[in-house]
This record gives C-alpha cells, sequence and structure tokens, in this order.
C-alpha cells in the first residue's frame, strides 16, 4: 500500500492570529445561546415512554379484580438475576377461585436485583406479571426495594384483557356439574 | 452372517439399522432404553405388568421370512434374509425380541402414528400446566415438544372431571390430567397387592377412582404418584409447595430400615422438599416406602441440637471439644455408638474407642415388625458397618444391661453416646446421672438431657457417607443440603478429637480420606474407594458374620439364610 | 482627621465591597445561567425563597431564574462539614482562601465607577481617587496568585501542587504583557501639557469622544487575553484545569474556605471587567455624548448604571469565551506568553509611540 | 495618627526582615520576605510615594517572590532544612552586609545627606510619577542606561547558558543513540 503524505497547508497570517476561528466559535456558541433548552424539567414534565418500555415489574389483576398469578414459578426460574421469590398456596377448596387451585403466598421482587430484561412478563403464562412504564422506584432501605406481593398488585393494578383462561374454565367445570 | 444363530443363548436384532445382541425374549423398550435411545411410552413401566393401552410405543416391526416347508430363512437375491414387516406398526412394550427382528423406531409411519395418538390424549387435557406439580417432569410435556402439534384441532367442549379427589390420606388425584395409563393400578395390584384402585364409567368419562369404602393408603402409595407419567396423581405433601425444576436431586440412603432404600433427596438452596426413590435393581426396584419419604422433616424437629454445650450451657466448639477430651482422658471409659452411623463415623469412633481404652462397646437395637417388602425387622440401617469395622462382635441389644451393670458396680465413669437415647435402653435417667455423659448427635433426647457435655451432630440428608445394609451392601449417600450453621459433622468432631489425643487418624475428616485409609486396612473394603464406589453399592463378603442370629425376614431382593432364621427362632 | 471622617470612608468603603460582593455573586449565578443556556439546557431554576418566592407571578420568575440559587450555594457552602485533610500545611492551609480573597476586593478601592459634577467640575464616583491607580490595581492583583501558590503548596498533594506551579508561573508570564499593553492607553491619556499621570478617572476623561478600544485596538485584545490569564479563566485555567487536575489549586478546599477561593475567582472577573471598561470602553461614558452626566445626583446615578451595563457585558465575555473555547495546554500558554505576547505589546508601545509622533507633530 | 502607622510599619518590616534570615523554613522566609516588602510599601506610601510603593508591591511582591516561592516549591524543602549551615554563604553574607553598613555609615560621615534641612529642600523623586519620570530621563539617565546595560549583559548571559545546556544535552542525546 502506497504511503501518501499530506501536507498540511500553512496557515495563513490571520489563520495564525486564532482569532477568525475564536470569533467562528464565539457565533457558535452566541447562537446556541438563543436557542430553546433541550432539558426536560423532570418531575413536571416526563419523558413520553414507548410502547413495549420495560419498567417496574408488577403484578396485575384480571378484569375481574382476580389475581392472575397461579405461582407457577417459571418467572421465578426464568429471571436472569434470581430476583423473584415465590411461596406457593393451595387455594381453599369451594371457595371462589377454588378452580384455579394455585395462588401465590407470597410474591417478592427485589427490584435491586431486577434488570429489567422482560423475561418474566414473556415466560408468564398466564400474563400476570407486566413490566409498566413506571422507570424510578426508590425506598430508604433494602428491605423496602423488596416489594412484597401487595406492593406489586398495587403497581400493577388490572389489566382487562379477553382471555379469561380460568373463566371459561370455571364454566365448564360448572356446564359439566349440571349434567 | 446368518440370522438366527444362536450363540452363548443371545441373538441379534436390528433396531434402525444396528445390530445389537441381546438375550431372547428381552422387552423391545427396554433394550432401545439401554442403546440410549428412546421409544416414548406411558403406560409401560419396567417394573409392572404390560398393559399395552396407551399406544405411544409404537414401531415397525419385521422378522426374516421363513419358507413354511423347509422351515429355512428365505434369501432375497443379495443372499440376505428376507423381511417381512407386519403391516400395521405394533407397539413395542409388548414385543419380546426374536432372532433376527428389524425395528424401526424413527420411521416416518411412526412418528405419524405418535403424532396422532398424543393429539387424541391431550384432546381432554385441561392444560393446566402452570398449576401442575408434575409439569418438568411430565412425560405428556415431554413428548408433546417431540411430537406435539402446537396447537389444538378440537373445538368441541373438553370433558370436565373431578379435579380435586382425594384418593387417599396421601394421595390426591386430578382426573382431568389422567390418561388411563393404569399404571397406579397395576401397582397396587402386583407389588403391594393391595387392590384398591380400577377404572370406571366408559370412553372419555373413564375415571380412576377407589373401590367403594376403600382408600388407596397402604404405606406405598406415594410410589403410584412416582409412577404417573402425567400430573394426574400428586403428592399431598408435596403438592404445590416446590417446583420440581428448582429441586437439585442428591443421591442418598434410607434409614428407615436395614434394606437401604436408594434414594433421591430433592432440595432447593438448603431446604429438603421431597424424596423420591432411586432405581436399584438388587435393592428396591424403583419403590420406596411413604414413612421413608417423610424422615426430612426430621431436619427441622424441635429438638434439634445446635449449640455445643457444657453442663447445658452454651460454650464454644473447642471448649466442648476440650471438655469431652478431659472427660475421655480418664480410664473408665464406655461407647455407646448407634446402628444409624456411617461406616465411616463408626470407623473414626472405634478409634476413638480403643484410643481412649473403651471398657466397653455396645450399640442398642431398633427391631419392629418390618412388612416383607421395603421395610425390615431392623430399623437401624447400618449395624453391619459397626460389625464389619469390629465396633461389636455381638448384635445389638435393646437394653444394654451390660453397660447398666458395669456402671452400678463404678466400672464406668464415663459414656461416650452417638446419637442413642440411654433412657429408653435399659438405663435410667437415675444410672445416667452416676456417670458423665458426651453425647454426640443430631437430636435431642433422654441422653442428652443428662449429658455433660453436648456436641450437635448432622442429620443423613447434610453429610457424606456410606451404609451398609441387610445384604451386606455398601452404599453411598451424599450431602444434599448444608447443616445448621455452626454445627460441625460428626467426622469432623470425632477427628478432632482423636487430633487432640495425637492419634493419626485425626487427619480423616472427610469420608474419602476415610476410605483411603480404610479400603487398605480391613480385607473386607479392599479395593474400595469412596469417589468410585457404584451408585448402586457393592457387595461385600459377609460370611464372617454367618453365624449371628440377625433378627430380618425376607424383604425384596434379600432373603434370610435359613440357618440364621432357624436360630433366630 | 475626625472620627466621623473615617466612620464615612469605611461606611462608604463598606458599601462598594458588599456590591461588589453581591455582583460577584451574581455573576456565579450568570455563569451557571449562560453556560446552561449555551449548552441548551436551563440551569438553576428551582432555588425558591419562601414568602419571596410565593409571590404569584415575580416569584415564579425569579425562582424560574435561579435568583435564589447563589443563597442557596452560599449558606450550603456556610453549612457543610469543614474537612481539614491530614496532611496539609494547616498555617498555610489556612491562610490561602484568605490570600486569594483579599486582594481580589482591594482593588476595588481606586477603580472609579462613576462621576458627578459638582460645582461645575466633573469628580469621581471612587473609594480612593489615586494617581496612580492602574499600578495601585496590579500591584494588588498581583498579590492575588499568593492564594493559589499557597494552597497549591500547603495542601501537600500532587493536583493542588502542579496547579500551583502552572499558576504561578502563567501569572509571571502574563503581568508583563498586561503592564505593557496598556501603556498606549496612558500615552494616549498624558497629552503634552496634561496631568493626568496613571489616574484612571483621567483615563475616562480622556475617552471623551471616542473609545480607546478603536483608537488601539490591539491593545485592547492583548489587555483582554492577559486578564483572562491573570484571572485564571478558560481558555488560561491552568490552577483548576478540572480535567486534569481535578480541580486543581482547591482540590484539597471544601466547605467555605473553598467558597472565599470561589468568590475571589468572580470578584477578580468583575473588577477585571470594570478595569478593562474604564480603560477601553470609556467607563461611564457614552460614544459622542459629551456632558451627559451634568445633571447632578440623577447623572451620577445614571453614569453609575452605564458602568455597570458595560462591566457586566464584559463579564458576559469572560463566560462566553469560557463556554466557547477548549482549554491551552500549559506549554502552549507559555509560548504564547513569551513569544507572542511580550513581543507584540512592545511592538504595540513602539507603533503607538510613532503614531503619537506623528499625531502631534500634526 | 502618622507616626502611630509609621511605628507600626516600620517595627514590622524589621521584625519580618529578621525573622527572614533566621527562619529555616524558606517558604516561611519567603513569606515574610512579602511581608516586609509589604510594610516598606506602606512607609513609601507615608512619604507619599505611592509610585514607588504600587511599583515595590508589584515588582517584588508580584513577581519576585512568585519565583521564589516557584523555585522553593520545584525544591525539596524539608531537605533543605535539614541541611548544614553554608559557613561560605554565610562568611560572604555577613561581609556583603558589614560592607553595606559601611558604606551607609560613610555617607553618613561624609556629608549633608542626611540632615533634616538637605531632607526637606530635596525633589520628591517618587512622590509624583511625573517627577519620577522626568528625573529618570534626565538628572538620572547614566546610571539607568549604565544599569540597563548591566541587566542586557545579565539577560545575554543567562540566555547563553541556557541556550549551551540546551546543545550540549542535545549533543549528548545526539550521542547516546
Amino acid at each position: 500500500m502506497a504511503v501518501k503524505i499530506l501536507k498540511r497547508r500553512p496557515l495563513s497570517l490571520l489563520e495564525k492570529t486564532y482569532l477568525p476561528q475564536i470569533l467562528i466559535g464565539l457565533k457558535i456558541t452566541l447562537r446556541n445561546l438563543f436557542r430553546p433548552s433541550v432539558t426536560l424539567q423532570y418531575p413536571e414534565e416526563r419523558p413520553d415512554i414507548p410502547e413495549g418500555y420495560r419498567g417496574v415489574p408488577t403484578l396485575v389483576k384480571d378484569a375481574n379484580g382476580r389475581e392472575k398469578c397461579v405461582a407457577c414459578q417459571l418467572c421465578e426460574f426464568v429471571c436472569p438475576p434470581r430476583a423473584i421469590r415465590i411461596t406457593s398456596r393451595e387455594l381453599e377448596t369451594g371457595g371462589e377461585d377454588a378452580h384455579i387451585e394455585k395462588a401465590p403466598d407470597e410474591f417478592e421482587i427485589d427490584m435491586l436485583r431486577c434488570i429489567y430484561c422482560g423475561y418474566c412478563q414473556e415466560v408468564c403464562p398466564e400474563e400476570a406479571i407486566w413490566l409498566q412504564d413506571v422507570f424510578s422506584i426508590s425506598g430508604y432501605s433494602r428491605e423496602a426495594m423488596v416489594f412484597d406481593k401487595e406492593k406489586l398488585y398495587q403497581l400493577g393494578g388490572t389489566l382487562p384483557d379477553n382471555h379469561f383462561k380460568w373463566d371459561r374454565k370455571k364454566a365448564e367445570e360448572e356446564a359439566a356439574k349440571r349434567h | 452372517m446368518s440370522a438366527g444363530k444362536v450363540t452363548d443363548g443371545r441373538i441379534d436384532v436390528f433396531i434402525d439399522g444396528e445390530k445389537v445382541r441381546c438375550p431372547p425374549g428381552t422387552n423391545l423398550i427396554d433394550l432401545v432404553e439401554g442403546m440410549g435411545k428412546e421409544i416414548p411410552h406411558y403406560c409401560y413401566h419396567p417394573k409392572l405388568s404390560v398393559s399395552g393401552n396407551c399406544r405411544m410405543c409404537l414401531v415397525e416391526l419385521g422378522t426374516p421370512a421363513m419358507d413354511r416347508e423347509t422351515g429355512k430363512p428365505v434369501l432375497d437375491e443379495d443372499g440376505a434374509p428376507k423381511i417381512m414387516y407386519f403391516p400395521n406398526p405394533v407397539i413395542a412394550c409388548a414385543t419380546r425380541l426374536t432372532s433376527g427382528m428389524r425395528v424401526r423406531t424413527q420411521s416416518a409411519k411412526v412418528r405419524e402414528c405418535r403424532e396422532a395418538v398424543l393429539e387424541f390424549l391431550l384432546i381432554n387435557h385441561p392444560l393446566d400446566c402452570p398449576i401442575c406439580d408434575q409439569a418438568g417432569e411430565c412425560l405428556l410435556q415431554e413428548f408433546a415438544t417431540d411430537y406435539g402439534r402446537g396447537y389444538s384441532r378440537f373445538i368441541e367442549k373438553k370433558v370436565v372431571k373431578p379435579k380435586r379427589t382425594v384418593l387417599g390420606p396421601r394421595v390426591m388425584l386430578d382426573d382431568e390430567r389422567c390418561i388411563l395409563c393404569s399404571r397406579c393400578v397395576r401397582f397396587c395390584q402386583e407389588v403391594v397387592e393391595d387392590d384398591v384402585l380400577g377404572f370406571v364409567d366408559r370412553g372419555t368419562y373413564t375415571t380412576l377412582t377407589c373401590y367403594p369404602g376403600k382408600q388407596l393408603e397402604n404405606n406405598y402409595s406415594l410410589n403410584t404418584v412416582d409412577i404417573c407419567p402425567v400430573g394426574a396423581l400428586t403428592s399431598r405433601d408435596f403438592r404445590f409447595r416446590m417446583r420440581v425444576w428448582f429441586l437439585k436431586e442428591t443421591p442418598s440412603i434410607c434409614t428407615e430400615s436395614s434394606v437401604g432404600v436408594n434414594t433421591l433427596v430433592g432440595s432447593r438452596e438448603g431446604k429438603v422438599y421431597r424424596i423420591t426413590p432411586r432405581r436399584n435393581d438388587g435393592v428396591n426396584d424403583t419403590w420406596m416406602s411413604d414413612s421413608g419419604r417423610a424422615l426430612y422433616k426430621r431436619i427441622e424437629d424441635e429438638n434439634r441440637l445446635i449449640d455445643f454445650r457444657v453442663n447445658r450451657l452454651p460454650v464454644r466448639p473447642e471448649d466442648a471439644l476440650s471438655e469431652a477430651l478431659r472427660r475421655l482422658q480418664g480410664d473408665k471409659v464406655a461407647f455407646v455408638g448407634s446402628g444409624q452411623s456411617s461406616v465411616e463415623e463408626h470407623f473414626l469412633f472405634n478409634c476413638l474407642s480403643r484410643a481412649a481404652g473403651s471398657v466397653l462397646n455396645c450399640l442398642v437395637s431398633r427391631t419392629r415388625e418390618g412388612d416383607g417388602f421395603l421395610i425390615s425387622n431392623d430399623a437401624n440401617p447400618n449395624v453391619r458397618g459397626a460389625l464389619c469395622l469390629g465396633f461389636i462382635d455381638t448384635l445389638p441389644e435393646a437394653n444394654l444391661t451390660g453397660l447398666a451393670e458395669k456402671i452400678n458396680r463404678g466400672e464406668v465413669d464415663a459414656v461416650v453416646v452417638h446419637n442413642e437415647d440411654l433412657t429408653t435402653a435399659g438405663i435410667g435417667r437415675s444410672l445416667l446421672e452416676k456417670v458423665e455423659v458426651i453425647y454426640l448427635g443430631s437430636h435431642g433426647n433422654g441422653a442428652s438431657e443428662t449429658a455433660s457435655v453436648v456436641i450437635p451432630g448432622l442429620t443423613v440428608f447434610e453429610k457424606s457417607g456410606t451404609f451398609i445394609n441387610q445384604q451386606f451392601r455398601l452404599q453411598k449417600f451424599l450431602q444434599a443440603v448444608p447443616g445448621p450453621p455452626g454445627v460441625l459433622d460428626d467426622l469432623v468432631t470425632i477427628s478432632r478429637l482423636l487430633n487432640l489425643l495425637g492419634k493419626d487418624e485425626g487427619r480423616l475428616a472427610t469420608p474419602a480420606a476415610v476410605w483411603a485409609v480404610l479400603s487398605r486396612r480391613l480385607k473386607c473394603f479392599e479395593g474400595i474407594s469412596f469417589d468410585t464406589l457404584p451408585e448402586t453399592g457393592a457387595l461385600l463378603d459377609g460370611s464372617a458374620f454367618r453365624s449371628l442370629p440377625f433378627c430380618e425376614g425376607p424383604s425384596l431382593h434379600f432373603e434370610p439364610e435359613t440357618g440364621t432364621v432357624e436360630a433366630r427362632a | 482627621m475626625d472620627v466621623f471622617k473615617i466612620l464615612g470612608i469605611t461606611a462608604k468603603a463598606l458599601v462598594v465591597v458588599l456590591v461588589l460582593l453581591s455582583l460577584s455573586n451574581l455573576a456565579i449565578l450568570a455563569e451557571r445561567k449562560v453556560s446552561s443556556w449555551i449548552q441548551g439546557r436551563v440551569g438553576p431554576n428551582r432555588t425558591a425563597l419562601p414568602i419571596i418566592g410565593a409571590i404569584p407571578f415575580l416569584g415564579a420568575g425569579l425562582t424560574r431564574l435561579g435568583l435564589f440559587q447563589p443563597l442557596a450555594d452560599g449558606l450550603k457552602l456556610l453549612l457543610k462539614e469543614d474537612p481539614v485533610p491530614d496532611h496539609v500545611n494547616k498555617f498555610y492551609y489556612f491562610l490561602a482562601p484568605v490570600a486569594a480573597f483579599i486582594p481580589a476586593v482591594t482593588a476595588i478601592t481606586v477603580l472609579p465607577f462613576g462621576e458627578i459634577v459638582r460645582n461645575g467640575t466633573p469628580r469621581p464616583i471612587v473609594l480612593a481617587d489615586l494617581d496612580i491607580g492602574i499600578l495601585f490595581i496590579f500591584a494588588v492583583a498581583s498579590l492575588g496568585v499568593y492564594g493559589v501558590i499557597l494552597a497549591g503548596w500547603a495542601s501537600n498533594s500532587k493536583y493542588p501542587f502542579l496547579g500551583g506551579i502552572r499558576a504561578s508561573a502563567q501569572m509571571i508570564s502574563y503581568e508583563l504583557a498586561l503592564g505593557l499593553s496598556i501603556l498606549p492607553v496612558f500615552m494616549w491619556t498624558n497629552a503634552p501639557g496634561s496631568q493626568a499621570g496613571l489616574n484612571l478617572f483621567a483615563v475616562v476623561q480622556g475617552q471623551e469622544h471616542f473609545w480607546n478600544v478603536f483608537w488601539m485596538p490591539v491593545s485592547a485584545l492583548l489587555f483582554l487575553v492577559a486578564i483572562f490569564a491573570e484571572t485564571n479563566r478558560l481558555p488560561f485555567d491552568m490552577a483548576e484545569s478540572e480535567s486534569e487536575l481535578v480541580s486543581g489549586f482547591s482540590t484539597e478546599y471544601g466547605s467555605f474556605k473553598f467558597g472565599l477561593f470561589f468568590l475571589a475567582e468572580y470578584a477578580h472577573i468583575v473588577v477585571g471587567s470594570g478595569v478593562f471598561t474604564v480603560l477601553f470602553l470609556g467607563g461611564w461614558r457614552l460614544p459622542f455624548i459629551a456632558s451627559y452626566y451634568s445633571g447632578g445626583m440623577t447623572g451620577a446615578v445614571l453614569s453609575v448604571l452605564v458602568f455597570c451595563a458595560k462591566t457586566f457585558l464584559v463579564v458576559f465575555l469572560f463566560m462566553w469565551v469560557r463556554w466557547t473555547l477548549p482549554r491551552f495546554r500549559y506549554d502552549q500558554i507559555m509560548k504564547l506568553g513569551w513569544t507572542v505576547m511580550l513581543p507584540l505589546s512592545l511592538l504595540n508601545i513602539i507603533g503607538y509611540a510613532l503614531f503619537l509622533a506623528v499625531w502631534d507633530g500634526i | 495618627m502618622v507616626d502611630f502607622l509609621f511605628y507600626l510599619f516600620s517595627l514590622t518590616t524589621l521584625l519580618a526582615a529578621g525573622t527572614v534570615i533566621l527562619t529555616r523554613n524558606p517558604i516561611n522566609a519567603a513569606m515574610l520576605l512579602i511581608l516586609t516588602f509589604v510594610g516598606t510599601g506602606a512607609l513609601f506610601v507615608l512619604l507619599g510615594a505611592y509610585f514607588l510603593a504600587a511599583v515595590q508591591l508589584a515588582v517584588y511582591a508580584g513577581a519576585v517572590i512568585v519565583l521564589f516561592l516557584f523555585i522553593v516549591m520545584l525544591l525539596d524543602v524539608e531537605t533543605a532544612r535539614s541541611g548544614k549551615p553554608n559557613y561560605p554563604g554565610l562568611v560572604a553574607g555577613i561581609g556583603v552586609g558589614a560592607l553595606l553598613v559601611a558604606g551607609a555609615l560613610v555617607l553618613y560621615k561624609r556629608g549633608d545627606y542626611f540632615t533634616l534641612a538637605t531632607l526637606r529642600e530635596s525633589v520628591p523623586v517618587g512622590a509624583s510619577t511625573r517627577s519620577f519620570g522626568v528625573e529618570l530621563f534626565t538628572t538620572y539617565m547614566l546610571p539607568v542606561q549604565l544599569a540597563g546595560v548591566l541587566l542586557l549583559i545579565a539577560m545575554l548571559g543567562v540566555i547563553h547558558i541556557g541556550k549551551r545546556t540546551r546543545d550540549s544535552s542535545g549533543e549528548e542525546a545526539s550521542h547516546r543513540q
């Protein structure tokens, strides 16, 4: 490969004083001075959260206000930083949700560990865990950053969807009983 | 090579074109499994009779054509025997191999059959894997990934069956998940001979149920849960407690009796969740008692010992050991070992007793009525270990009359006890208070309450070692969970005491280290090392102890020698 | 000298110093605002006072301008913990901020910032109308370097030390150019027959019609560059150079001692801008308006306001340049100082002397 | 008032000057030297010689001592402190000091320079910048020019020494290659 040495053009006398360049620079900054600022005034103005944003993982309830999670622990399994802890319990026979049989007794997500990868949401067969658009969570202690079930439901709220998997299951069960 | 040529009684068969030699009459599924391949199946179980109702194991089968007149194989143009394939696929589980058989386990036709069978099996399946305890070890899931369609073509209403039928005190039935393979029915009929399960109703409404007025409550009922290929039968103890994929399975040995049932201990993060049998065709096949499965609950027992104590006050471990050492250095020390200690512990305990100049070594017996299957009369899993190591030369006694007499006569002023309760073994509290008791054990009892030095120990789930079962089979168990914080392994404790006494054995604090010495020192253990001991154990020569009147009756793979039984009688 | 006169002078001095400090504080705020605007940011706009901030329209406006920010900054610097590193030379460590602060404030004494006409004669509004005004300012300002040097040395730590070394070398190098660059101004002011001397008021009076910056642009440029260097401002902030020396001479300082350094820097800027205004921008004079301020008290106030406005413009220039130019390398600074600034200022003097000779000849 | 200030500044100056030569810490010495200059400047101010005072501060305090400090900082102060007294230097210093004092005494004995009358009549050279300049370029033209030449020679010498050192080091570097 041929080496080509490019000679730098010698500076003219005016350029040697640097003054024109400095003036150009000053012009640029002066122009910037009068441009509107691009800063977001954070607590009052919030950034637009795009669709599919992976914020804080939450637990959601179905359209009937019942908890969707059945404690299958797949999220606990798939969670790369092992932030999720679930203890399951059997639902009382004959109860309102008895046809589901299983529910989480405790459901904890350690938000200090969570990396917001969204695997839990992706793996959840019941669509019970959703990453929502809340991106700033804080607490005064490590313990406070381990969100329990109550807190997760409070963050998650109700998510209306059209699956009604367990409701259909219940309907089928009752239809069978009528036979 | 001509087909059917019999050499050493074995025959040649061809699985997917690969020549395999096997004894005639071998089950096709077992053979293929031995080759490292798999024929999917639900109803077949190697330890149960063949029922052939799931139809999942369909394969294409061919035999060499025979000339009816000559009885000779028909040859084709190349001189090779002509193979006649059956027009329809056959089930592999009911196929006994004969010479020259050709099997296609992966052909397109076979695949199609399996896909169809699986689709039918899944028609009424509730698809509640998220809440199903079988998920993760479910054969429906496994084969669905291989042969499943991915979606359902079934648009009609599914049959709804009862979801939570209680079959017995330990077993729960989810009828919707049942694929009617009848493994559980056959198990109850054939293995435990407690014929309580059966099918009622017809067609898609067929339901597994107990006979009216009966329950699945025999001591082997949880085996039905193990062999259930789907999530229909679940253990009420384990139900919903932990997903199986989190469980770390550690090979272990059941301490329930001298049968030495091979087990797997399922634990997660230092907590044991369940115990399942581990296949050992020489000991327990694939079975295990329900009572043995509950033993893990002793880990978190209320009277678990955690503190090192001297005169009932907690002390530092080294202080407890030096206190124990001070009492050991008298010349009137007796040693009470345990039939539940491992071989290694027996060895070090024996070394300790010799170093301390023991006046008496004894073991406490634990006998009861066995069931002739997997629970023997002797509830001590490792009496033979103590015998082989020479810690004792007579069988254990229920009442330690010899020790009691010596205490009374003042010939013993310190007793080292490993895990045994002397107060229920013929030495009352008043008698115990005459001597200094050094108690080493995992759980508190009458002996530990009166002991002047208490050193906590580990349970079988928290340590590694070996047991010698009633067949003189040396079997290995491994540590499944860590012990309570601060508690030393019994081996470490005893080896430290030996070390303090200036003995060489003080360096041997792990089973592997003990075995390195043991295999050289004792003839019956020659050539054995802890790491290479097979999972199914190693049979030792027990002929030296033939004259001893062992209390055991017959069990699944054990027949007591007639002489001893008579002697016992 | 009676007591009242002394008290009066003291009060006057106090007022002027307080105003200077307030202006320095405002300059700090201005710096933050200017930098943020240049960078497309908003700048401080959160600090609010309970009562004034609650005034419906005005309060919100003041808050948004960040007017209470200097107060909060000062309070913070006063109240925060004041750690003294173990390894410092205690005496000089404590002396340094004072040594930096006092010269910066003292220089204001001889700077005239307005004029008042009494009995037909214009007189400067100044604390001390010294004959050698500019020399006094130079003398005092040159002492300011001791703050930096002592801080750098007493901190007994590498970054402050390097900062101190660089700052002292730079100060010496640019003081020459600084002094030489303004000679033409006084050559012009001290026209034959004039008794102006080095008096700054006379310099302003001399720019009645035309500002010096138009007469002697090279002088003005040299002086401006030198004053940038003397005040340790970018592109000559060798003493601080936070990107390579952490924070230079003030690395080991915190709390109010740091505050003094900070304040001293901006006091330097304000005074320097004032001097530049007096020397080259005609002080409080507006071009082509000869006797604008003859109206007694009103005129005096007006003149002070005009002077302040010009000074603020120069202060703004300081900030504008800071957020435009990158920092020079140390050797570049030295080279510029000795091989460009010094010869150029000498040439400038010679050239201007010739020009004056011709001018006077005409 | 003026008397009081005179004594105050004189005392400060003398004390500071004395401590400069007594202290072993070069930094302290340099700082006290500044104090000495400031005190002298203040005395000039009391005499009405503002120009001299300002130049004193600007040149000596503002530049010379900065250079001193610059050098002192580059040297290791601790080792400089722990060195043995420099006897030849001490002797030379005492000798120069004695010569200066002797010269002053001779001047004082010889003539009428220090009588009150002459002092009152003498032209206040340093009082105003203008008279200072005029005197410098008329009466004292020759000394000024001579001093200028002297300084020029010194400067040339310094430049020459600096250049030679650099050249020789450059040669060394080239030899080493």
